[in-house]
């Protein structure tokens, strides 16, 4: 039987350690593997007898520097980790991008063109209930915002269009909004579309289709001059 | 002499019986007729593809005979393999006979030794399957996994375009005013919502849904209808939500609401 | 500090696409952070627009090759595994998984080697009924599968592997099993109907058809759902 080894002097006990890349492999497993960070104690505890992961940790880092994960110390243990400046792509975003619903650009359009104006008036002039849920989201897309309480009885509040809204639709003010006369100059309060622009593409029929002067064409927000 | 030739016997009954007790075993363990048949070719001890089928029928029928003597049931497909190879051995022994239809012996016997080889080579996959690297056991996945997370972000778009259409769309309606329906007697879900909301949480009995009717929309038939619709819709969004029961105990029979307790839930 | 750049870039889309040693970085964050195979699909849905995820792919395999993790195709999709060397260290990580009765290892391996497979051929190739339970244990544990119906009367429902079943044996695709080239060449894949039974039903399924030999294609071996 061989005789054991006195273990004093590891580091000339590389009779029987592994080489040291392989001790770097072995660490590189270890630590890939588990779930939680291991201190050196474990790391040398799992490994064969002689091992020095210390040295084979230190290596291991150094070999992950610069790469998509680094081997990091957490405490008194260590374990890889995602590249600080890679974490955006541990999420994944999927942006949906979504035309207004009718009642939502009607309920803006009445807002920028009347602003201040009340809910009850927005309501007023659309001829229907305004739901909670169309405020609220033209709300959150920043495009409208609360003004200045009416000093009418219930106090109601007042919306008014952002800044975020004329960035958006490229205006400098909201006093920039083209005026009927406009909008008629343009032929948009025509009864019959012009010609050429005759696309069935809007399927809804509400009741006020029928009053539409003429079909959207396409997407692009340059109004005719 | 009469004392051993006594021992002798009981030993012979007992050695008897423990064969019989390892046949029954044996059987237990074979995976059906065509499992036992791979067992007693190993016997030849020759290729699977140069087996002789003739003496592997003659061995599975001494096999079954044998169980047969020791009166142990054997499953009745293990008969059915039985009386198909006495039949299969007897289309080998005998000259074909040109004026039968069907298959002859030799080929029947290439199908079985077919079958075997097949079975065999499923075997020894199997088993080099089982022996390679197992997830889990010889290597391993990540340990601490990071989610992705992922976001769904809708935005919603607009194009001035759409911003003055709309507007026109309204102003031009309003030329025709009278077409569009009055506000006035229009009782919303919300309102209705807005109004059950606090009030449902008293109703510890059960309470006619009619009584929460707003002040004053009750007289009027129309402003009845509109405030009736609003209410009932918003009593289902309120029990959709959990915060009460509702029920009609017969048809056209008066809705009831009750809150529903706290600690019920 | 950077990782090395490979001074001759071939390609003209650098215009937008990240450096190819930041690509492998983001593959490898990517494949570290998962447990389960990724498909390239997924790769380049989450890394930045232009980028090539096959191709960083291919140069991360090579740098971990004989390292202690490695990164290993699964199918469509890649994984990085521990190196199987090194199983040793990582008892503490061993699951103890349920032992497979004789039965279900012949069944899977008779399902892994005939796919598409129907119950029916499995108790023919076996000689004995598959019970409910086998079949259910490996559907359970994922590593079989429905596939298409056979077009045969009754169209009865086959078996095919799964991905998850590649990953835990280690095999990038169903071609890669032990032995199947000699198994194909010995005729022991052909479904070879009993003498004198109607065999016109069985002429339209090869069993073995996805084994049909041809390496240049980089079909996956699954069969289309």
């Amino acid at each position: 039987m061989m005789a054991e080894h006195d273990g004093r002097e590891p580091e000339q006990s590389l009779f029987e350690a592994p080489p040291e890349a392989e001790q770097e492999r072995m660490v590189e497993a270890i630590l890939f593997a588990a779930a939680e960070p291991v201190t050196v104690a474990e790391l040398n505890a799992r490994m064969p007898h002689g091992a020095d992961a210390a040295r084979a940790l230190e290596s291991l880092r150094r070999r992950y520097d610069g790469r998509g994960v680094q081997v990091v110390r957490i405490d008194t243990a260590w374990a890889i980790r995602t590249a600080p400046d890679l974490g955006f792509l541990m999420q994944k975003e999927v942006v949906e991008t979504r035309k207004l619903s009718r009642a939502a650009i009607e309920t803006l359009a009445i807002i920028a063109y009347h602003q201040p104006v009340t809910r009850a008036e927005i309501e007023e002039i659309r001829g229907v209930a305004v739901s909670r849920g169309t405020v609220d989201q033209l709300l959150e897309m920043e495009w409208i915002r609360f003004g200045r309480r009416r000093m009418t009885p219930g106090r109601p509040v007042t919306f008014v269009v952002t800044s975020e809204f004329l960035d958006h639709f490229g205006l400098e003010s909201a006093r920039d909004l083209p005026g009927l006369r406009d909008l008629r100059a343009a032929g948009l309060l025509e009864n019959r579309p012009p010609p050429g622009t005759d696309d069935g593409e809007d399927g809804d029929q509400g009741q006020s289709e029928m009053f539409t002067p003429d079909p959207e064409d396409g997407n692009d927000g340059e109004p005719p001059a | 002499m009469a004392e051993d030739g006594f021992r002798v016997a009981a030993d012979e009954a007992v050695a008897e019986r423990l064969a019989a007790e390892a046949f029954i075993i044996d059987v237990d363990g074979f995976e059906g007729p065509l499992d036992l048949l791979l067992m007693l070719s190993r016997t030849q001890k020759v290729d699977l593809r140069k087996i002789s089928v003739l003496k592997l029928a003659e061995q599975y029928l001494a096999f079954v005979n044998q169980a047969k003597s020791l009166r142990i049931e054997l499953a009745a497909d293990y008969l059915v393999m039985a009386a198909w190879l006495a039949y299969l051995k007897s289309r080998l022994l005998l000259p074909p006979d040109p004026t039968e239809d069907g298959p002859t012996g030799d080929e029947l016997a290439a199908h079985l030794a077919f079958q075997l080889e097949r079975l065999q080579a499923m075997r020894d996959v199997a088993a080099r399957l089982m022996a390679r690297d197992q997830k889990g056991r010889d290597f391993f996945v990540r340990g601490a996994t990071e989610t992705v997370e992922r976001t769904r972000r809708v935005t919603f778009t607009a194009t001035l375009l759409d911003l003055m259409q709309a507007y026109a769309r309204i102003r031009t309606k309003d030329e025709f005013r009278p077409f569009v329906m009055d506000r006035k007697d229009l009782y919303t879900m919300e309102e209705a919502l807005a109004r059950l909301r606090p009030l449902v949480g008293y109703a510890g009995e059960w309470t006619d849904l009619m009584s929460y009717l707003p002040e004053g929309w009750e007289l009027d038939p129309m402003r009845r209808r509109t405030a009736t619709a609003a209410t009932f819709a918003a009593s289902l969004e309120l029990v959709k939500a959990g915060r009460i029961h509702i029920r009609q105990p017969e048809s056209f029979a008066p809705i009831q609401i009750r809150a529903v307790e706290r600690d019920d839930g």
